[in-house]
């Protein structure tokens, strides 16, 4: 690794106790379990990975076709295709433990109880730094949306999940919803540690051809820069409602749109579909941070969070 | 070359011809830095126009063919214009830069023990054939005439790779769907007629082609083959990490799972897919 | 004008009694008071044009910067300016009035008594064949989309507007909700005689090197092809929600594109950032449908309403 | 040509030669069909490159030559590298297709009863302008001495479409901020200088820069002197359609309103803007 300069500027983030060497985390869903990318990416560069969705239980997925593009954007119905709990820890932790980059867990349930269940069992295992949960998956029948777009069940599936562990508890919302912030405030009332935004926004796509939905589920979730200008206003709504930190996402392809992020008033930020089109994204971006930094002489990251005006 | 360039997999090559061999099908040759690794048969690379962001994602592409030399490594892809990505491909001129991820996926695996050696080419399924043919012939010391080639296509113009074909394998069956070139059959037909002369313990099986053509395989040889087959399915990332490119298959205790065409394939066991 | 031949298919489409050519329809706010595109296009092509928002007093609109591009789509904050409802009778129907073509007046009140007036306003003049009542406008700080995004406010205005007039009434629905069926539902009963659908996302865009907004109006509405997949799935849903015809847009640019609306509901779309551009795609639009349907031997554009097979 | 051309104002063009005549700046033309209708100085086109969707807007640039033939209408654009929009048309090579509409907007007018014609021009404001001068030489038969230019830009290089100038303009005063060519000093300080000697009874003034430049402008003249300038804004239709692109002025009745920079301008009155 390079050796640190005195004039580099300070990266360094901390989310609700987890410390991270940069606030660039690479997005649930689209990284795998970080070894995907392993040979394309410098993973000890990274802030931190957020693994693909887990849940108790290894899940299927459905049916493929699962991706479609659409103009600047991406359409999924992966429907949480992973390997469960129990064999991420025996054969996907090992592998990231090796990385000095913060291992976030990303998870999954179908009722409470699973919720909490998951929480528990990554709980115990060394290596896993914070949990982040979702509750706004649009692809899944049962859990995802429907908890993420109720503040009462947001809440409740908040409440057990902090009441299950004592890592930090990421609460990852949909953009599918009247008004964020009630849901962004619901969950932070409930102990949420952290809020992450935007997951994706539901849509379709159609093959004129068959006349039938491109997608075999039929909807399936946006991401891409399509969709940055609703995310970048979501992550300013919630930044001015809650008192704990945002983590920010939705079509993040270069320093300058993460930065903007920032402005927004997201401490940290993710990156997901940006991944697919270019493995050294999250790198580049990390790179693209320092040199803003150095350019505009700002000692640290953190002065820039919230310095939108308005 | 970039910085890009230094990272393992990632390229960006440059376009030094991009020619029309058949209406509608194009052949690119791109320059690459020598440390491109010697792809396997069967592999692909994703590849975008650099700096273009109209259509979004990177498209796969079959390695047709590839030669390495001291400063660079040039590689051969060959395509049909499908849709927009493809489209905007065979607009490149000379001096174009792609942005290009791979080898990736798996190759065909050779068995060595097995004389006969039949592939199966449907339309531009020809493009990963050809350099396991190729390859064969080079590594494997194979004589031209140890092989056989089923070639389909919709119509003459759309036999594509051929004549390259030609030169590393004699013996070639052409079939067309409108009968403008060779036998006026489905591929599949053609090689179904001679399957009785294939015994399933010396014979190799490659295929590679539309949907439809690998499911009437499937019918044909029904399991008592050892057959490869190269899939296709749309992909976002390339490298396994978004799940959004998989394929139904048989898991080793028989269960339905999903496959990852990029990662775990493109190249399968036959016998593996669940046709539902 | 060229003659129809005898095996022209049929694009002519009714609207709750509203009789149109065929079923493209220039979108609100994005083809002016048809003047303005008078020498690109040929009015009398279209099925339709629905005019700018109009108020009852003329309305400044906000301060510039209005819009600002995004990756696929526009953001705008125009914020309803308008020559008001009395020029718009005295300055603009008048040159309406010469073309063959469908005009709704699209309308807009800070109360539901305005909503009302306006209404009845436009009612009395020759010339206005339908009314579509935005409550869905994300840029301005009374009424609209305060009023969408209630299905009980919906509700409301639709029935004070349907009270004071004889018009066919359309009802505009926002895409910021939760579930836009049960706002569809509400205006439905309330007597909605058609839905049109999509407004716009509200989002923003950030300016990183003066770290201020793009827009003076910090948020706006997001349109264009970015926002389409969203569009489509929300047509798909209420279509399948509500009886009355469904007007579909968001993000429309080609007739592959308004057949994809027409396959997952829609009677008749609307087309409106396309045209800035490019001027002639609506009426691109039309020959594009009619060639479709010619090739594929569809006698009537009706055959392929929400014939989606999911 | 396509149908497209044969709406009006709406045309599918050639490039005919895109130059970097200073760095970062280019000078494009384009072959259009005849019937492009004569452009007014002051009058704009929307330019987007044919099929092409990102960037998604079309780019809004001023005319800056044109001449006109039996068969083909040749327009010449002069522009700067400004971001992603204007880096794409940099890019494009003779034969290229760009979707082009116009022209579009108001044009300077011209009032015939005044003597001093004086011309102030910041950065690639000159384009405009340029159109202008010319025009004025040749319509109102204007010797070139019967003009003032003012031209100001950061550096020498920066200081395009001079020499062109000086072929129909003999009185040029240039200016630039750093010096390395004529006056060290804002191109509106210089004519603040020269402003005693044009009497508003009998000068004319057209501007075209940046704001600030525009700005400051308007609190030298304070509403003295007959002035248009011509303005910019982000655009999305660029015909008066969207409302997007607004300008704040006063209206007749001395009360705040917004017009349309693309419809209403980009010409204005200098004292009718609002500063705000
Ligand atoms: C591993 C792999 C290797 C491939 N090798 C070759 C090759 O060597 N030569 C070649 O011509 N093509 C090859 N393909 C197919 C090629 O990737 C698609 O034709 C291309 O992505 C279409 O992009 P487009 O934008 O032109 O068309 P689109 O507008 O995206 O689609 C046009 C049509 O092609 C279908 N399509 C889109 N993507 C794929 C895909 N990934 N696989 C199959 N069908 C698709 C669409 O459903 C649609 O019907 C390969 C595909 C894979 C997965
Ligand atoms: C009527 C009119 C005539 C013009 N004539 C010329 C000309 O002859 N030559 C020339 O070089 N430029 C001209 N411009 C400016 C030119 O349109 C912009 O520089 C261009 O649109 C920027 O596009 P981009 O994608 O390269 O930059 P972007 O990435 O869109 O923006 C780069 C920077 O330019 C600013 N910008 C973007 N659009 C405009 C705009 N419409 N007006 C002013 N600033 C803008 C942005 O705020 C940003 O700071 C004209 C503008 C107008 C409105
Ligand atoms: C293929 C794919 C799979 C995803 N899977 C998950 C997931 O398992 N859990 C989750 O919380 N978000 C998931 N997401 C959402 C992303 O983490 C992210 O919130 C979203 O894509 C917006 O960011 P982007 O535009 O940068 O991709 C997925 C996104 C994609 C594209
Ligand atoms: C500049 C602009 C102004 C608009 N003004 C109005 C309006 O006054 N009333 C309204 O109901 N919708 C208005 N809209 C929304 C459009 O009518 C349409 O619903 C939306 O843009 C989505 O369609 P599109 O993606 O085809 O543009 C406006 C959209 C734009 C881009
Ligand atoms: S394309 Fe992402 S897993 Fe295959
Ligand atoms: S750009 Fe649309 S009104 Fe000027």
């Amino acid at each position: 690794m390079k050796k640190k300069s005195k004039t580099d500027p300070a990266l360094a983030v901390d989310i609700a106790g987890l410390k991270m060497k940069n606030p660039v985390i690479t997005a649930s869903g689209t990284f795998g379990y970080g070894e995907e990318y392993a040979e394309y990416v410098n993973l000890n560069q990274l802030g931190g990975i957020v693994v693909k969705g887990l849940s108790l239980k290894p899940r299927l997925g459905n049916p493929p076709p699962r991706i479609m593009e659409t103009t600047g954007g991406l359409l999924n119905a992966v429907g949480l295709q992973n390997v469960g709990v129990a064999a991420f820890l025996a054969e996907k932790l090992p592998f990231l433990r090796r990385y000095d980059v913060a291992v976030i867990a990303n998870i999954y349930g179908e009722s409470y109880a699973e919720y909490a269940r998951v929480a528990e069992k990554l709980s115990a295992a060394p290596g896993v730094h914070a949990l982040e949960v979702n509750v706004s998956c649009p692809n899944v029948k049962q859990g995802g949306l429907s908890f993420g777009a109720n503040p009462k069940a947001a809440a409740e599936v908040t409440r057990r999940v902090k009441a299950a562990t004592d890592l930090p508890v990421w609460v990852k919302l949909t953009p599918n919803v009247t008004d964020i912030t009630v849901i962004a405030r619901a969950v932070e009332q409930a102990g949420a540690d952290a809020v992450s935004l935007i997951n994706t926004l539901t849509g379709m796509a159609i093959d004129l051809r068959t006349r039938r939905p491109h997608l075999k589920n039929v909807t399936g979730g946006l991401s891409g820069p399509a969709i940055k200008p609703v995310a970048l206003r979501m992550v300013w709504q919630v930044a001015q409602s809650v008192a704990v930190p945002v983590i920010g996402m939705g079509g993040i392809l270069t320093a300058e749109d993460a930065l903007e992020f920032m402005v927004a008033g997201a401490k940290a930020v993710q990156v997901g579909t940006a991944n697919f089109i270019n493995p050294l994204a999250a790198e580049e971006i990390v790179q693209g941070m320092r040199l803003y930094l150095k350019h505009h002489k700002i000692k640290n990251i953190a002065e820039i969070v919230g310095t939108l005006q308005v | 070359m970039t910085e890009k360039a230094m990272a393992r997999n990632i390229y960006l090559g440059e376009v030094s011809r991009n020619e029309e061999v058949r209406p509608d099908f194009f052949l690119m040759k791109i320059r690459l830095p020598a440390q491109f690794e010697r792809p396997l048969p069967g592999q692909f690379v994703m590849v975008r126009v650099a700096g273009l962001q109209d259509p979004f994602l990177s498209r796969p592409l079959s390695i047709y063919a590839c030669k390495q030399g001291p400063r660079f490594c040039t590689i051969e892809l060959l395509y049909r214009v499908a849709g927009k990505g493809t489209r905007i491909l065979a607009g490149l001129i000379p001096g174009s830069q792609v942005e290009l991820s791979g080898p990736l996926g798996t190759g065909y695996r050779v068995d060595r023990t097995k004389k006969n050696i039949v592939l199966i080419a449907g339309g531009i399924g020809i493009a990963p054939l050809s350099l396991l043919v190729r390859e064969l012939r080079r590594r494997s010391c194979r004589a031209a005439d140890a092989m056989t080639v089923y070639l389909g296509a919709r119509t003459e113009t759309a036999l594509v790779g051929l004549d390259a074909l030609r030169q590393s394998c004699s013996r070639i069956i052409v079939c067309t769907d409108d009968g403008t070139l060779g036998e006026k059959a489905p591929v599949t037909k053609a090689f179904q007629r001679d399957l009785p002369k294939y015994n399933p313990a010396d014979t190799a099986l490659y295929a590679c082609g539309p949907k439809p053509m690998i499911r009437s395989l499937a019918g044909l040889l029904n399991d008592q083959y050892f057959c490869q087959v190269s899939l296709e399915e749309r992909m976002a990332c390339g490298v396994g990490a978004c799940a959004g490119c998989v394929v139904a298959v048989k898991d080793a205790s028989g269960n339905k799972a999903y496959r990852r065409v990029c990662a775990d394939g493109p190249v399968f066991e036959l016998k593996d897919i669940l046709w539902e």
